[in-house]
């Protein structure tokens, strides 16, 4: 593997930190040279992400531009990064959303200038980060990292209720993710024999698999005997598999977010300037869905297959409730927000189908959303920048001082709602397809099909009061259409609603081979799935010059399956059977 | 020959008086001296321990002591001054600016 | 072989056949370049939208026009290869090629697990003549337009939506699968929602578009589920019919589902021969009432779930296409410029449904249910909105309810699988509603805008161009006075409806017949009333100008090429044509290639038996009669009513009208029923869950309980130095005594 | 009854002496000087210990510098006579005075257990014991990194005095 497709992925990562810590040293007055360094910083990371997502060949192996190096052997923790197909989608969404945020606050943002940069370049970092790590604990840093700045975006730069709603934001994330990081803790300790332990992903992954056979084997026999003879981590699974599924699921169901943990959403948008609403929407959110499609799902399949129609039902009802919400809302932002809630139902939905249909729809509609979404805000943004209100029945009759704008708003809106041709229908209709070719009941699919018509009621009414009608406000006569900056800031938006919609294959042959092994993984040890280990387990860098050769990473290539080092196992108290 | 009891008895004899000033007087300034008393028993055990060994190390860091021991009193004098700036007293009772 | 010299071997009629049976273009080009029709109105609408303004009226105009031209000359040839003998269409899905039919698949547009959907373009007969009428009506109104829209500001937005909505019933029109159907399908919604409200600063205006969108989103709800439940359908087919086949990896059709998808027509064709009653003994075949073993449709039987599928287009059907119970959105559809209604909202997009069902005859011609239901909501509509038109005083709502109306007879001909019938009637009904429309539009643009009939009349002497063609297209609907295409389309599809019967439906046929009897007397009187109310009599009172103007001749041209048409009609409708079946319309014998399948199924399965009994010539006489009734009636009453109505109407009548006129509150009642419950749900959900419930109760409690708890505490932070000192010491002195012990121990 | 042994008990009966009346004395001033007397006192147990330097040390840095910096303070705050009532009772005091006699008691009765034949003097007293010289070898070769974070923790300490201390610089 050559240098560059080696230090690919870190160079994106911490490129924006670098211009970060030039920005840091120019003069804080200097507004103009902090908003052009941010900036070229952005396009930088831009370039290197699209270079590295052409890079990537969807028929190669399923984590490509590894690079992983020692860092706390003690603790086994290594500093590993590589991306599969989704993560290199996102991270493209990323990268692709960090420069129009800048040009997005251009004007908006005029106190802290540097401060507000900072944070800004520092949060990319972090995002891509956690794109990209395969070792827990740096997931888990990168994981919390980004809530700083976010925190300090919402709370500094968001309008007359920011603080209240930043502190909401970091106290819900918090919550989950501090389970999350005691789930993580014990699946360290009891996945892998002592002095063999690893935070790695794929090791971590790989030492389960045969645990997680024996344990499906168990639950899909009614024969008495069935889990009769476990081994100590089927049994430890077996316990304490739901309650660290249960942790995983919430630290990121939160962050997704999924019904009755989602209201710090609404209010965190509501207050957040456009560039944090814009982020947020369209990468943060993303965070969840793909913290379940990464860790959560595969690690704990037959957990998650348990919880599989509680969760579904939740998606469903985030799609309805979240259309419903839009309805009841008077703030064109909130409005959005809670569109947001809907179409992640979408996502959520797709993935606990567990059909290549569904889990390629979900994949493909976390981009949709972030580009949709994001693009919603953007322009609102735009709107609020001139006008600095937010209820419906401020506006009205924009169309008519404001052609364009209102021309570009109205196909986000449709993207949106999902009409054919442009990117949302193609996420939405695969994810329905995948929801009716899935074993969850016929029902669950069509309930979710209603969200289609609500999607269309509450964007059409928020175009209708906003755009259509008469003037009502004097004070909207003197608005002015969108400047060139702006203009150049929302074509790319509707150039990749445009695009995505009519030529989805590039986009989908990237997620495809991650959808396919993401469903073998959740479905293993299924009646229905004949996946062997080999073909499942994650294959990754071996750790470089392994001192001490018990943590040696599983193989790479097509070597036989790596047998797990023999070593005593943590047995945690069983309430119930006991280990043999 | 005196034993080395007789030392530590006496070093945990001013250990104690001076904690027991530390916690007893409100005089900030006092309560300063007192931990200076603390720091001598401290080095005087040093001392005796080093005398029985027949050890050096003992006085290097008795050394030590005392050099933190001064480093200890400039800043906590400068804070006294400066509490008695801003407060007008060394009452400890009505210097609570750790309760919030 | 050239013309002239053929003419010296053969007779006229040889010669004229040979002629139009030689394609002009190599048919494999034609295909090739078949994209070509969709993309120059597309262009056109990308061209206009983003440079209209600065490209000045009369340039987009011509751009606008160019483009529809260009593309309907294309159809024309399209059109014209698919007579070619050797115009046959090699489909992946089946071994023999398809005659009369050329296509090409343009790639895989999305793809993920074992579903495909394509970029495919596939023209028979049957879009070759939606391609006609639509490009060919669109191109007048296009024409029409560049003088209607004359004096709007916003002419470059009307020109781009105009084109756009070409682009996307082309789409419609030709795609080759049922996704790819499903974006025209859409985006001519989308479309007619844009230029319904395309004076938006009127909000009315902007609701009715909106309204028409969502409620058509309703019903592609229903059709985006019928989708989903066909590709398991076919998907359960397939495996199911696996077995009782020798190799089914050499099976075409099994293959191409693999590689171009499970939606597409041709594919679905191949499926609906893979079905067959347990009688025959085709190879391979399963049942119709065999249940399904395995997959997320286990349990069900083939039969069923087709039917449920059939019954969701037939929501998804009836929203686009506006028959009950989702007709609501057409009326308030007239909110639109005139010209859009015309094209829009009465010769080709509402139309969709019944090209839908056309397009799919070999699925629905499996379900005698489904067609039941078809045929049954297409005659309660027809009556329902034909009462309605009774007491409407707006030109053009009375002109959207007939179009419903004429709609509701041809979902009752696709019900009772006479579908060339249904055809037929969609292409006369183009002509002459698209004129019928226009002429409308003349009038009311040459009576400032006046559109309540109560306040023209008199416009004969004024507009006589007006006059005539609507006089023609009046009498082509109705079937008034001389027979014109209207009628012959409206009796053919009566006339087969009265001689076929379904299977285990016997009832429906009958029905269906009486209720398209009555119906076509409403159709009758209405438009009667209509054209006397407009342009009879003596001018109103309280017009708004003393004298009409006419139009100039731009509007003129449509108006009179297409009253031309459905004066020429006639010849598609009158059974012309001799095949060993019987005399044959034009029509039915133009488009039975393309339902060739659906009339195997139709004679495996007896699911519509037709029995000849009564001669044409007698439905002929009756029907005309009927309508003869109508008009007369209408005549009697209204011929006289300017200058003031010279007698007060009868009470019954008062209420009828008065509910009718009212639209039975059908409104009011889905305002009531669905609008205002659901806007309750969401305010009360959200004030009462999200509000109160979760942000309150629970987060909010949380931070409560937690803040309690910590004031608590704060009682132990006395923030006395000496305190914490003691406290150290306490500790110091417990580490002593613990380390005493363990060394006394 | 040895020469040394007489000075024990002297220096030691004679620091405790001054330790309490640092405790006890009512105004500042007398609580410095009784501290001054006491490092004396405990420069000469040093001695006893045969370390010299340290003894000397303790003179120059503590009696010397440090009780100075104290006096300075005091008499720059002009604390002398402004004696604070003494004690004031409260909870934590009474305990920690009790906790304080707890521990000493605790500390001699352990003292007190600890036999002496096990922990017997070092061998007879070698020259080099506790010379400048030698612990000047130690601190400039073994200990030099130490001593030089001393060093620096010094200049901190005048640093951050000056600062605190000073309302502005």
């Amino acid at each position: 593997m050559s240098f560059l497709d080696s230090h690919l992925v870190n160079a994106i990562i911490f490129l924006p930190l670098l211009f970060a810590g030039i920005a840091a040293l120019l003069p804080g007055l200097e507004k103009g040279q902090i908003r052009v360094t941010a900036l070229v910083g952005m396009l930088c990371t831009l370039l290197l992400t699209l270079f590295l997502y052409l890079r990537f060949a969807p028929g190669g192996p399923e984590f490509q531009f590894e690079y992983r190096a020692r860092w706390i052997d003690s603790l086994g923790i290594s500093f590993h990064t590589g991306v599969d197909g989704l993560a290199v989608s996102l991270m493209l969404l990323t990268g692709f959303l960090g420069p129009l945020v800048v040009l997005a606050s251009w004007r908006f943002i005029d106190q802290r200038v540097k401060e507000f940069h900072l944070a800004l370049l520092l949060l990319q970092t972090a995002m891509l980060g956690t794109f990209a790590s395969l070792d827990l604990v740096l997931f888990y840093i990168f994981w919390e990292a980004m809530l700083i700045p976010m925190y300090f975006i919402i709370g500094i730069w968001g309008s007359e209720e920011r603080q209240r709603a930043a502190i909401k934001f970091i106290l819900f994330t918090l919550a989950g993710s501090l389970l999350m990081l005691v789930a993580i803790l014990t699946l360290f300790f009891i996945s892998q024999p002592a002095g063999a332990r690893s935070f790695d992903y794929a090791q971590i992954y790989n030492s389960l698999i045969g645990a997680t056979r024996e344990l499906a084997r168990c639950t899909n026999s009614e024969a008495p005997g069935a889990c009769a003879s476990l081994s100590p981590l089927a049994i430890n699974l077996r316990t304490y598999g739901p309650l660290m599924f249960l942790a995983f699921a919430i630290a990121f169901a939160v962050k997704v977010p999924m019904f009755p943990v989602h209201t710090w959403l609404p209010d965190a948008h509501v207050q957040a300037p456009a560039a944090g609403s814009i982020i947020l929407a369209g990468v943060m959110l993303k965070m969840g869905t793909f913290g379940f499609w990464r860790y959560a799902i595969p690690y704990f399949p037959v957990a998650a297959r348990e919880y599989r129609g509680l969760f579904g039902a939740l998606a469903i009802v985030g799609i309805v409730y979240g259309a419903l919400m839009c309805l009841a809302q008077r703030d064109v932002k909130r409005l959005i927000a809670y569109s947001s809630v809907s179409h992640l139902g979408f996502c959520m939905l797709g993935m606990f189908a567990l059909t290549a249909e569904g889990a390629s729809g979900s994949a493909y509609q976390m981009l949709n959303h972030g580009v949709s979404t994001g693009a919603l805000f953007l322009l609102f943004g735009m709107l609020y920048e001139r006008r600095h209100v937010r209820l419906l029945s401020d506006y009205g009759g924009i169309a008519k001082v404001m052609p364009w704008f209102s021309a570009l708003f109205l196909i986000i809106a449709f993207s949106s709602i999902a009409v054919p041709g442009t990117n949302g229908f193609v996420g939405e209709f695969l994810v329905l397809l995948g929801t009716f070719k899935s074993s969850l009941p016929l029902l669950f699919g069509v309930v979710a099909a209603t969200g289609v018509v609500l999607a269309a009621a509450y964007m059409l009414w928020m175009v209708q009061r906003v755009f259509f009608g008469p003037l009502t406000h004097p004070e909207n006569l003197k608005l002015n259409d969108l400047r060139a900056r702006e203009l150049a800031t929302a074509l790319p938006f509707i150039a990749l609603a445009l695009g995505m919609g009519l030529l989805p294959q590039p986009f989908l042959e990237r997620l495809a081979p991650s959808s396919s092994l993401f469903v073998a993984r959740a479905s293993i040890g299924m009646p229905g799935s004949q996946t062997s280990d080999q073909e499942i387990q994650i294959k990754v860098l071996e750790l470089p010059s392994a001192t001490s050769s018990q943590r040696a990473a599983p193989p790479t290539g097509d070597r036989e399956p790596m047998t797990l080092p023999a070593g005593k196992y943590l047995v945690l108290p069983n309430p119930g059977q006991k280990p043999r | 020959m005196v034993p080395i009891q007789h030392y530590l008895w006496l070093a945990a004899v001013l250990f104690c008086t001076g904690m027991f000033g530390v916690l007893v007087r409100r005089n900030a300034l006092v309560v300063f001296m007192c931990i200076e008393l603390m720091l001598n028993a401290a080095n005087l055990t040093f001392l005796a321990f080093a005398r029985q060994r027949a050890d050096n190390l003992g006085h290097v860091s008795a050394f030590f002591v005392i050099a933190v021991a001064a480093a200890e009193a400039a800043i906590g004098l400068a804070i006294v001054i400066a509490v008695f700036r801003s407060r007008g007293t060394l009452n400890i009772d009505e210097i609570r600016t750790m309760k919030h | 072989m050239a013309f002239s010299e053929c003419l010296s071997q053969a007779s006229l009629a040889d010669c004229l056949q040979r002629f139009f049976a030689t394609a002009p273009v190599d048919p494999a080009g034609m295909a090739q370049s078949l994209w070509l029709i969709i993309a120059l109105p597309l262009a056109g609408a990308v061209v206009n939208g983003v440079f209209g303004k600065a490209l000045g009226r009369s340039n987009t105009n011509l751009i606008a026009c160019a483009a529809v031209a260009g593309s309907f000359l294309l159809s024309v040839l399209a059109f014209w290869t698919l007579n070619d003998p050797q115009a046959v269409l090699s489909s992946a899905y089946r071994r023999d090629p398809i005659p009369y039919a050329i296509g090409e698949d343009f790639g895989t547009w999305f793809a993920a697990g074992t579903f495909r959907a394509g970029f495919g373009l596939d023209v028979d007969h049957l879009s070759a003549t939606m391609l006609l009428v639509v490009t060919g009506v669109s191109l007048l109104i296009h024409i029409y337009s560049t003088s209607y829209m004359g004096h709007d500001e916003g002419y470059w937005r009307y020109f781009a939506y105009l084109n756009l909505f070409v682009a996307m019933m082309l789409i419609l029109v030709m795609a080759d699968n049922l996704v790819l159907l499903f974006v025209g399908w859409e985006g001519v919604g989308l479309c007619s929602y844009l230029l319904i409200g395309f004076w938006y600063d009127d909000s009315a205006k902007a609701w009715a578009g909106r309204k028409a969108f969502v409620v058509n989103r309703i019903g592609d709800f229903g059709f985006l589920v019928g989708m989903m439940l066909l590709v398991l359908w076919v998907g359960a087919l397939e495996l199911q019919s696996r077995g009782t086949v020798a190799q089914p990896s050499a099976d075409p059709w099994r293959v191409a589902l693999l590689r171009s998808g499970p939606l597409n027509f041709r594919g679905l064709e191949e499926a609906s021969r893979r079905i067959a009653p347990e009688t025959s003994q085709i190879t391979g075949a399963i049942p119709l009432d065999a249940t399904i073993a395995q997959g997320p449709l286990a349990g069900f039987s083939f039969g069923s779930v087709l039917t449920a599928i059939l019954l969701l287009f037939l929501l998804g059907a009836a929203g686009k296409s506006a028959q009950l119970p989702l007709y609501v959105w057409l009326p308030d559809a007239m909110a639109g410029p005139t010209p859009v209604s015309a094209l829009i909202h009465a010769a080709t997009m509402v139309t969709a449904g019944v090209y839908l069902f056309s397009r799919v005859s070999y699925l629905l011609v499996l379900s005698p249910t489904a067609m039941a239901a078809v045929a049954l909501v297409g005659a309660l509509t027809a009556l329902w909105t034909a009462l309605i038109a009774f007491a409407q005083n707006d030109i053009k709502k009375v002109l959207a309810y007939s179009t419903i109306s004429q709609l509701g007879f041809m979902f009752m001909a696709v019900g009772l699988g006479i579908f060339w019938a249904a055809i037929l009637h969609l292409v006369t009904h183009a002509f002459f509603k698209a004129c019928l429309f226009l002429g409308a539009g003349s009038v009311m643009h040459g009576n400032a805008e006046e559109t309540d009939i109560k306040k023209l009349g008199g416009l004969r002497k004024e507009m006589p161009w007006t006059w005539a063609t609507f006089l023609i297209a009046s009498i082509a609907i109705s079937g008034f006075l001389i027979p014109l295409s209207g009628f012959f389309s409206k009796d053919a599809i009566l006339h087969g409806v009265h001689s076929s019967a379904l299977k285990g439906y016997a009832w429906v046929s009958p029905t269906v017949w009486e209720i398209g009897l009555v119906s076509a007397f409403c159709t009758a009187f209405y438009i009667g009333r209509l054209y006397l109310l407009t342009f009879e009599g003596k001018r109103a009172p309280d017009a708004r100008v003393p004298h009409a103007h006419e139009a100039d001749w731009v509007m003129r041209l449509p108006l009179v090429i297409l009253a031309a048409l459905s004066v020429l009609g006639i010849f598609y409708g009158i059974p012309l044509i001799h095949t060993s079946a019987g005399w044959e319309t034009v029509m039915e014998n133009f488009l039975s290639p393309v339902f060739v399948t659906a009339r195997q199924l139709t004679r495996l399965f007896g699911t519509v038996k037709v029995e000849h009994e009564g001669s044409l010539l007698a439905a002929w006489a009756e029907t005309w009669v009927i309508a003869l009734a109508g008009g007369g009636l209408a005549g009697f009453l209204y011929l006289k009513y300017f200058p003031s109505p010279h007698r007060a109407p009868l009470p019954a009548e008062r209420t009828v009208l008065h509910w009718a006129r009212h639209k039975f509150y059908v409104d009011e009642l889905y305002e009531l029923l669905i609008v205002k419950p659901v806007r309750l749900a969401s305010f009360v959900l959200y004030k009462v869950v999200d509000t109160l419930l979760i942000d309150t109760i629970a987060v909010r409690g949380t931070a409560w309980v937690t803040a309690r708890l910590g004031s608590l505490l704060r009682y132990l932070q006395t923030g006395d130095t000496q305190s914490y000192a003691a406290v150290m010491v306490l500790a110091l002195l417990g580490w002593a005594a613990y380390a005493l012990f363990q060394v006394l121990r | 009854m040895s020469a040394e042994v007489l000075l024990f008990w002297a220096f030691a009966f004679s620091t405790v002496l001054g330790a309490t009346f640092v405790v006890a004395a009512r105004s500042a001033m007398n609580c410095a000087m009784a501290l001054v007397a006491t490092f004396f006192f405990l420069a000469g147990i040093y001695v006893l210990l045969w370390a010299h330097t340290i003894a000397v040390l303790q003179v120059l840095v503590y009696a010397g510098a440090i009780m100075v910096l104290f006096l300075f303070v005091i008499m720059l705050l002009s604390l002398t006579e402004t004696g604070l009532p003494r004690v004031a009772l409260s909870f934590s005091r009474v305990v920690g005075a009790a906790a304080t006699l707890g521990l000493l008691a605790l500390l001699v009765l352990s003292i007190g257990r600890t036999r002496t034949e096990n922990v017997p003097w070092s061998a007879a007293h070698q020259a080099s014991f506790g010379t400048i010289r030698t612990l000047g070898q130690i601190l400039y070769t073994q200990y030099l990194l130490p001593f030089e974070a001393v060093s620096l923790l010094l200049l901190v300490a005048i640093v951050g005095a000056v600062v605190v201390a000073k309302p502005r610089i």
